[in-house]
């Protein structure tokens, strides 16, 4: 199935969870924070959300700014 | 001695350092040791899949330091406490650095938008340092909803104008019951220690070191002035005079007296 | 190391601190030793017969400080120079600050006298430094009688209104072949550390540190803005901007780019 | 011809004059006269029974003036709408100078409740002038919600201070859809002057008029100095140089040219 | 009548004008009579044998302008006396804007020169008005040797920059028995009005008009800055004030008084 | 009966109108602006206003200001 | 013979007079001032100045300047 | 017989040589410079120096100044 990941679709497998998709990310879980349908998740979460068809996922991390 | 004290937590220092702008993390990590900085401001944006880059946090030792997450990037106030919200998801304290720009070109900082998230954050338990134009009655709205220092823009950011808005500044400080972080268009060591000299109780700094020829050298510079401006400030200033007064005696010449 | 030499004689401190208007004896060494100068400036007065102080010098190691006399009180050429030899002949090295201020108001420097006494001093063998307004063309002359340094006033003396001839030094900076000292008019440590920034070669503060609440405080965060200035020219400061410039990143929003 | 508009309306004068503080109305009458401005602004307030005194409005001739009541005294919206409505119960055109000032010390606006009270005015039909801060998003805030003007200050009231905010208002002029006029803080005609080379389209006057000591002469000075920065806006200015540039030739001299 | 007073002769305009860098003589003709100046300056330069061009003094009525030559491009006193002798010997009064600039880039004045030609050529009869460096001695010492002004700079030559040398010039003034005319550096109409505002007797004005996108106009922006400067002046300036004063009453509100 | 005129007391006659108040304390209604317990009132309404005791009346004018 | 007018040489005849020279090379008496070996002159001794070869002239005139 | 120091009389043995003054008016030899008949004197000329009636000496040391 597809989702959106920061505005781009991604394909991930059918009943993939938040930790699934992070995994398959390569991102660090400990760096990052998620909007999953304009819902912050906390890190708990992660692995007991399963995403449907076209869910929306924002994932962010801190970068340089003043 | 001397601390500065924002929402009962002390500080040696009173240069917050920015984040952004660096050419590498090292480099980064190495100004901010330099200005003896322990407030070190960073922003929130989404990861790049698949450009796995070095990680910013890999680099900044929490044990030291303590990560002020901004919102930059937030054009109103419902973005702001998004990215507020998210920062503290990921694992933050819950300080925030609160910046809402409507304005592309000039990134000045929204009155409005502001005093509305701040006071959403403020009920939701941050601790807010709002980013704001050199407005006394502004700053005092936003201390009556319980913001932890207001942060006046000495001239927009990344401009190196210095104290354009002392005027504005010098009465925020005379008015306030939070501390005073001048933020912004610092361009130089004699801009901070000039913003310290006036009463400021902390200042905050990025660019200017970031486009340093030399930026742990420049980082260092900015410390020292900041320490310098405060304690010129502690000791106790003289005024301005209209005339000359001479630092040499002005008897005894080598000559009759009148 | 960055040190400052004057006349093949080398300086860690950039700071040349003067001695006059001090509550006392005690407090004047104390500060000059919290400022970390190596050079101090005194003045010579008649003795005052009958009445025996405590001597200025029995409190200034000349081991550690240069003493410097000047010639405070001369009103021309003739004047100053035989102040220069009586401090001479007093048991100084022959290092001189030049001052030839006609005017009691003022005490603005003479550019006609103060080249003729430099002209006849350098002759005599006197490390000249002599005390100038801000006037490039001035300068000049004087390096080609051979001068040691400049000492353009950043203001009236006393006045504590900083750089107020800011681009007439800029100037003398860009044209010097000796070190350029900013004396006078310096009231805060901000005006020193942009004195410095601006690319002077040491600055001399007196009545701003004489004159504080904490003479020592002050002295030390004069020292520390010194080092500020010095360091940010050699680090090397960035422009001022029209725009703002962003600190933090400009992509990467919670938003669709466009 | 070269003419203010301000919501539909011309004014060849871009000098907008203030009554308070004047000896008397006679002294106030001519001072405006000589001052060439044809929008005058007034204050509202209860009248003092029992004691007649001359009535302002006497000695205004509204067919040359156009009457500019302000809302001085306001501490909030609630009370600056009731005082422009009194205004224009009291048969004033329905243009208001919006003012809301909590602080009794330096009179600064607020800027929250100063959109507040524009937004209910202008649905009032209200032609609404208000007295800002020198904030570039709030200006943009209050022109969205359609006011006619922004006015922002250059300097705390009465001050004299000049155009402390030139930077802001720099950005306020570039933005603006509306005209931008100067107010508070002008001290002197070159203030005046210096506002309008910036662009400003017009600027405020009261203080520095009846404090001078011919109050005449001195509003026909600001009378010409407004006409002297417009013109010299649309003439178009030059740029700052850093080097000299020579106003005679550089060639031709009485030697050989190398 | 407020008139301008040189070695005896009378002008009722305080604004002079250079006739360097324009585009046209007709446009420079036009200039000079937009700005109501009476006194133009202008150079003596080998002619062009072979090239014949519009001669300059064509287009300009020496019943109504007193034409000052200039001794541009004179590197020190000798030159600077050769070329007042020329002027005269063309045909002019004897009157000579002196100037000394031996530094090419700057272009600024020589103190020691330009007293050593100003000495030789009063003896000999001239009218003098050097251009100097800001520097209050200086003034005086010229004064001594009977020069008719003193023309003190507000910035480099064509720089725009204004009134740089603000407290120095005003020290000038204070001290001065002749009239003191700021020359080189003002940029805008603003600068010159705060030149007459702080006492100066007249102003000199070249560059700014020659490169404004409307030359007349800038040159009658001059005129009228220049007049509402001088009436500043003679009306009375009020003072700065560290905090506001209103300009509305602070009695009379809506509300019990406390 | 008394009413509060500017925040002092004032004795009137009782039906007293905003005109006849107007006319006792001898101002001049076209340089005035009055709010009656708060409303404000048009000129029109003078007339026809009758006050009760204790009424509140504010009444203004114009005067120098910046 | 030849003389250096302005550090230019320039063919002029013998004998030539400064007033010869003025007109030869086309310029109005009214508008210049002339150095002659270094000796400024007056525009009466333009007539009776008779040059030799080798002379040095300087002419001079007004342009724009500050 | 008397002489003058820094403007001021001051009465000293006939033959009083600088040295001598000096330790008269209780002064340290090493912080003062001293000006006989307005000629600067060298520590050791102070020895040999024998004063007459009138002369004029300056005593001068260093005080604080900037």
């Amino acid at each position: 199935m597809q989702i959106i990941v920061n505005s781009k679709p991604i394909e991930v497998a059918v009943n993939c969870t938040i930790s699934a998709l992070v995994e398959q990310l390569n991102l660090d879980i400990k760096r990052i924070a998620i909007e999953y349908n304009r819902e912050i998740l906390s890190p708990e979460q992660f692995h007991t959300t399963i995403m449907n068809d076209n869910d929306c996922i924002e994932i962010v991390n801190f970068v340089g700014g003043g | 001695m001397d601390e500065l004290i924002i929402a009962g937590r002390s500080f040696r220092s009173r240069l917050m350092v920015g984040t952004g702008k660096f050419s590498s993390n090292a480099q980064m990590a190495a100004t901010i040791a330099a200005s003896g900085g322990e407030i070190v401001t960073v922003a929130l944006r989404r990861v790049n899949v698949g450009d796995q880059q070095d990680d910013l946090l890999n680099h900044i030792d929490r044990s030291k330091y303590l990560l002020l997450p901004n919102t930059s990037g937030a054009r109103d106030a419902e973005e702001a406490v998004r990215l507020a919200r998210l920062a503290r998801a990921a694992g933050c304290d819950p300080w925030i650095k609160l910046e809402v720009t409507p304005d592309p070109y000039y990134l000045l900082p929204d009155p409005i938008e502001t005093l509305k998230a701040a006071e959403i954050l403020v009920k939701e338990g941050f601790i807010v340092l709002p980013y704001i134009n050199a407005d006394p009655v502004l700053a005092k709205h936003l201390q009556e909803v319980g913001v932890a220092t207001v942060m006046p823009l000495g001239a927009p950011i990344g401009t190196n104008k210095g104290l354009r808005t002392r005027d504005n500044i010098a009465i925020i400080i005379e008015q306030a019951i939070v501390p005073v972080v001048v933020d912004a268009g610092l361009g130089a060591p004699s801009h901070a220690a000039e913003a310290m000299e006036l009463g400021a109780d902390a200042v905050m700094v990025n660019t200017a070191m970031a486009v340093a020829g030399n930026t742990e050298m420049m980082a260092a510079a900015f410390g020292k002035a900041v320490e310098a401006g405060r304690m010129a400030y502690l000791a106790g200033l003289g005024k301005e005079q209209k005339q000359a007064v001479a630092s040499s005696p002005l008897t005894g010449f080598l000559r009759d007296e009148k």
